[in-house]
């Protein structure tokens, strides 16, 4: 047992993952000697070897492509993109590609592959390198979209995300990987990738989220219980396929939700979750659904991005017209 | 036979040189054995001194453009969907096929059924596959084989994949990829070649240059003079074959797989065809080229040269060619016969293979397909 | 005035804007000699010259690259990708790029730029021949998402889509291209960007649609008509930016919604309008906002087709179950 | 001086040929003026003669070294974002902005401040864009220059399209596109290359190959003996050059740009350089290598080397350099005080260039952004 941080507890899964399959490889631009920009594959290089940890020339597209042929092959290529900034170059392959291959060979062949990729903003960083495209990922058929709030289930998700059969869009938040600090066992348990995790449980409010955007609504939840005010917190962690049971139970309870991302508003997962609240869930809703995402602009360069990124102030405010609501 | 010789050893600390100093050189080479009308303009590989393998390429062709010929047939009459002939080109497809071991792993593009049927995809498999049916790609034979790929040039990085696979678990395997002469302009295309240069894959390379992409020529496709040069700015090997004779193609295709499986690393062959029919049975060719365009090139016909050469060796008479007519088109009705009576599949299969277990909401979304009311 | 369908409607606006705007270029694969593969550009060449319609290599991102390049230099690229199934390796450009350029370089450089694909199924088209996309690109800051659904809006939409200083995707209905004939006066009007369309005004209840799906929504329309109800259809027409106003009217007035669209439900842009309502149209609503869609699965081929795109059945279903909600 | 020589037009209706035949010929050649020491080893080019072009590429590389190590620090005491240094790299920047003329346009990646300041990118707005202020991309000077690209290799599509621009509009103009050797292994630059060969445009690729992509090594990247035979699979010309000799770089650049101009086409150069800095401040280079990869480097250090080169000349004596620097640092430092001076923009600005005009319910997010309720 030790205290590490997300990103250890990545290195942590991707070691453990190694260890007991020897057809799970690490691939991707500098995870080899240099272990990840992030260090998220550091050491895996001198433990497993270079037949396990490969770098590849700077090629996400081939990258996305490679990784299904190794896996319709059997192994099960974990393909770190550096930053989802330059994910998109590999789209092509997780759509047309990826996610249909078991499919369109009607199950003669199939893609165990995770493609890995640090997400969205407050860290700083240069031009396009705090983007939150999970949405895009979430409306493609055939893939499974995860995203990390925590070390353990940091650790949990990406066991199972390896595990799984199909390929899997990795998505983990930038801004936490060096946040807390939690004890985590290396037992090998996965988490379950089509549960959600109700953070905080309450009675008043549901607040709905994801990924980073869980510290600012915890505290917004902390600040609420200060007031009285007691919000279920529930992190969606795997966004496709999604765990409506879950969030409409809490919405059922509490007839009040505010849906929290990082991600632009427009076309955000959010949508997608406050959509089949307003079906199914309509009947307990005592209060309009809202979200508090993103503006519909491109990420601010450093100097404005905390302008762009949801506020536990901007949380609040929401929570507040939706508990005011009569 | 290298393609790429590397005259210096470029110094970084470098001494004084004098200029201007050649540091690479390249060149590109073509090779054929019959020429246009069956002749042998060279001594030809063992494979062809006898008559078992020549017989059996001038039969894979003949099936291939029998299947081109029925399958546009079908969909004339409205029983299949679009579909792209590769008649004329059956020499690149068969000659890729003959190279190829049955452990080996083909990735096509969508003009090389010739290659397909070869390892064993089945006539109904094909059938289905263009009458729209995804058991189509559900090959029983060889179970490894790439499906179709319709994005043009997206199973190049798969290739790459493939043939790595096989080189990290030390099997004397090869991966072969074909696609067009469209295809060398994409990106990916250019990403895979060179990451099999990068990890000297197993891996073969066969440009089907028909010179056209749907209406777009090659010469307006890239200034490249050659196609297979495009080998050289992945630092692999390049060459280019007559793509319309079958021994031509089988035997370069034969010598870079064989390099492949000895460790030898990659190779682009270029194959120098021409696309005798319409891009795909939606297309109409005359809208960008004139039959005076084409018609120089049905001299060039692969099947035509090779019975040439068959018949003038004494190895081929009237009666086999009648003999192989009747068994293939009796083989193509009988294929085309199951397909039609094939029923399409149930629709909640449109479910089940989307994950190998269904997830909660789509087990709910087949349940409302199947008519049942949703949860 | 004549009588003409959406793909001619389509050469018509580009001839148009070719006329009035030297600035205007047509370029992508198989635009010039051969005028489109479903003729859009048809006789483009001969009237404008190899200068104004440029046949492309066959590199989709590219082309969307150089469009950036040639926008930025003040010419109005109107780039053709064949099919969606192919527009994926354009997705870096039109995210990292196009979307962007104004705001990076606080308005010096900009992109003017459409690019137009066939979109949908429904044609017995072969493998990624049938995709519906919108919403990956609704998703993205900067760009703006339009989709006729008639030769008339065809016409009148890309003109604006060409005269637009910002980076549009025009995303045309295949199944549409042909389908239906319609009298078009060439008067080089514009319609707007910022617009829903009422196609059918009612009272009881409110159908949201765009580009092929208007078919078979207008279908239930009338047979609901024959019932006695009144169903208002309301054609998106421009996903991004949405009117959201015309649709919140609508369903103030009737109370009930309905959301159609052929692309997959989760994620697609169905759920940004439900998500809308849920929030802003809550108080009006009086029975859950119900969403038809294309399955979470990927696209069958020809043979499974029927049973993958929505029918007028399965939208009489749900607007049934909408409309005997108490 | 042709780097892709064609040996035969490929007959398709072809005439017996003796084999095997090379149809394709190409060399790649290297070129530099000065050794490490600054010793000339040819004939200088004609603006090398005189004091006058050569002191201004000095003055070039010495403040891009400046504004290098001013960014540094900035960015090691927390008032600048991630940087990445261009040290021992200058030569290559600075030739390429000395090789160009003010209309034409340039797309740097993001190592070539030395080209973008010699091109009229004020100091200001790179401390600017570096200290993470969108400002910094809003040239005074240079108001067609492209911004610094970030995803890897993304801009040299733009190149294409701007370079067209200019073909179709009949104007002499070139667009030179800088990036870095790992961009070499992306699809979107094959195919810009590619495309820049099939319409001829007058567009300059440089390759500034610094041997690194963050970790990987050269030999990683690409199997290929040279980065300028990437031009071969495109047709078009490549070359090498010295890329720590500024000289060559300036002469190679001029000779491509004239060439572009006058209608000759696109050139791929690959300018050899080595990267004696970290990748970023974000990077630790010894993780990957070590000190003695990289001493040797020093030696080539293409400032030391044109200095010596005009002390030799007698063109550059102690007093000049001592006023130079003075000059440079007065420069940065009131540079680096106004950046820091500048506050941010207003965070409406978050908003206002997203479109021209902004939508109805962009505005409505601006509302509440400033603290309004939501309509
Ligand atoms: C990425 C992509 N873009 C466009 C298309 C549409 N399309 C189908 S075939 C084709 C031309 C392909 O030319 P080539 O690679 O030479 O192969 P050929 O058809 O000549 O066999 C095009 C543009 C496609 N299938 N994939
Ligand atoms: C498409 C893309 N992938 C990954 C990155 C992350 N990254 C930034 S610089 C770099 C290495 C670039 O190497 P090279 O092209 O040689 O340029 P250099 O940094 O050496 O100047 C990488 C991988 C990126 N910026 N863009
Ligand atoms: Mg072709
Ligand atoms: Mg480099």
């Amino acid at each position: 047992m030790s205290e590490i941080n997300l990103v250890q507890a990545v290195n942590l899964a991707l070691a453990r993952a190694m260890a007991e399959d020897g057809a799970v490889l690490v691939l991707g631009e500098d995870v080899a000697a240099e272990g990840g920009v992030f260090r998220a594959t550091d050491g895996l290089l001198q433990r497993f070897g270079p037949d396990r940890v490969l770098d590849t020339p700077l090629a996400e597209n081939a990258i996305a492509g490679l990784s299904v042929g190794l896996a319709a092959q059997g192994f099960r290529p974990v393909a770190e993109i550096q930053f989802t900034g330059f994910i998109y170059p590999a789209i092509d392959q997780l759509v047309n590609h990826a996610s249909r291959l078991r499919n369109r060979t009607r199950g003669r062949l199939s893609c165990p592959m995770v493609v890995r990729s640090p997400s969205g903003g407050g860290i700083r960083a240069i031009e396009h390198h705090s983007e939150s495209p999970e949405a895009m990922f979430a409306h493609i058929p055939g893939l499974r979209v995860v995203i990390p709030s925590s070390p353990a289930r940091a650790y949990g998700l990406l066991l199972a995300a390896i595990r799984d059969p199909d390929p899997v869009v990795f998505l983990e938040p930038t801004r936490l990987y060096r946040a807390a600090r939690e004890e985590i066992e290396d037992d090998g348990a996965a988490l379950p990738l089509d549960r959600c995790f109700v953070l905080r449980e309450g009675t008043d409010i549901t607040l709905v989220t994801w990924g980073a955007m869980t510290r600012e609504t915890l505290g917004a939840a902390d600040t609420l219980a200060a007031e009285g005010v007691s919000a279920e917190v529930i992190d969606v962690a795997t966004l496709k396929p999604l765990d409506t049971d879950s969030i409409l139970e809490s919405v059922a309870k509490t007839g009040r939700c505010v849906i929290i991302h990082e991600a632009p508003l427009t076309g955000g997962f959010g949508a997608e979750i406050a959509a089949r609240i307003a079906q199914r869930g309509l009947v307990s809703l005592l209060a309009p659904v809202e979200r508090v995402a993103g503006w519909d602009t491109v990420m601010p360069l450093p100097r404005l991005e905390q302008h762009y990124l949801p506020s536990e102030a901007r949380i609040l405010e929401a929570a507040r017209r939706v508990l005011a609501y009569q | 036979m290298p393609s790429a010789e590397k005259i210096v050893e470029l110094p970084l600390l470098a001494e004084a040189v004098h200029e201007p100093d050649v540091v690479a050189r390249f060149e590109i080479r073509y090779s054929r054995f019959l020429d246009p009308k069956g002749n042998a303009l060279r001594p030809l590989p063992d494979f062809a001194a006898g008559p078992a393998e020549l017989v059996a390429l001038y039969r894979g062709m003949v099936l291939a453009r029998a299947f081109d010929a029925k399958a546009i047939a079908l969909q004339r009459t409205g029983r299949l969907g679009t579909f792209p002939s590769a008649l004329g080109q059956e020499a690149v497809a068969v000659g890729i096929a003959g190279a190829m071991r049955k452990e080996d792993v083909f990735l096509p593009s969508f003009r090389e059924h010739g290659a397909q049927l070869w390892r064993g995809v089945s006539l109904v498999e094909l059938f289905l596959f263009w009458g729209g049916d995804e058991r189509g790609s559900d090959f029983a034979g060889p179970r490894e084989d790439f499906p179709i790929c319709v994005p043009v040039g997206t199973h190049a990085p798969h290739a790459v994949g493939v043939a790595l696979a096989f080189k990290l678990r030390r099997e004397a395997r090869v991966a072969v990829c074909a696609f067009g002469d469209g295809a060398t302009s994409k990106g990916d295309v250019a990403e895979a070649l060179n990451m099999a240069g990068v990890w000297q894959l197993p891996l073969v390379f066969v440009i089907n240059n028909n010179h056209w992409a749907i209406s777009v020529p090659l010469a307006q496709q890239t200034a490249a003079a050659t196609l297979a040069q495009k080998a050289v700015a992945a630092g692999i090997e390049g060459e280019q074959v007559d793509g319309n004779d079958v021994i031509a193609v089988r035997e370069a295709v034969g010598r870079a797989v064989a390099k492949a499986r000895a460790g030898g690393g990659p190779t682009l062959i270029e194959a120098l065809t021409y696309r005798l029919s319409d891009h795909t049975t939606a297309d109409d060719a005359r809208r960008y080229r004139s039959d005076a365009d084409v018609s120089p090139h049905w001299a060039e016909d692969p099947i035509t040269r090779l019975r040439n050469h068959l018949v003038g060796r004494g190895i081929w008479a009237k009666a086999d060619e009648e003999r192989l007519l009747a068994e293939v088109s009796a083989a193509i009705d009988k294929a085309a016969d199951t397909y039609l009576a094939t029923p399409p599949q149930g629709a909640e299969t449109i479910f089940d293979f989307t994950y190998e277990t269904l997830p909660k909401d789509l087990a709910e979304q087949r349940r409302a397909a199947s008519g049942a009311e949703p949860e």
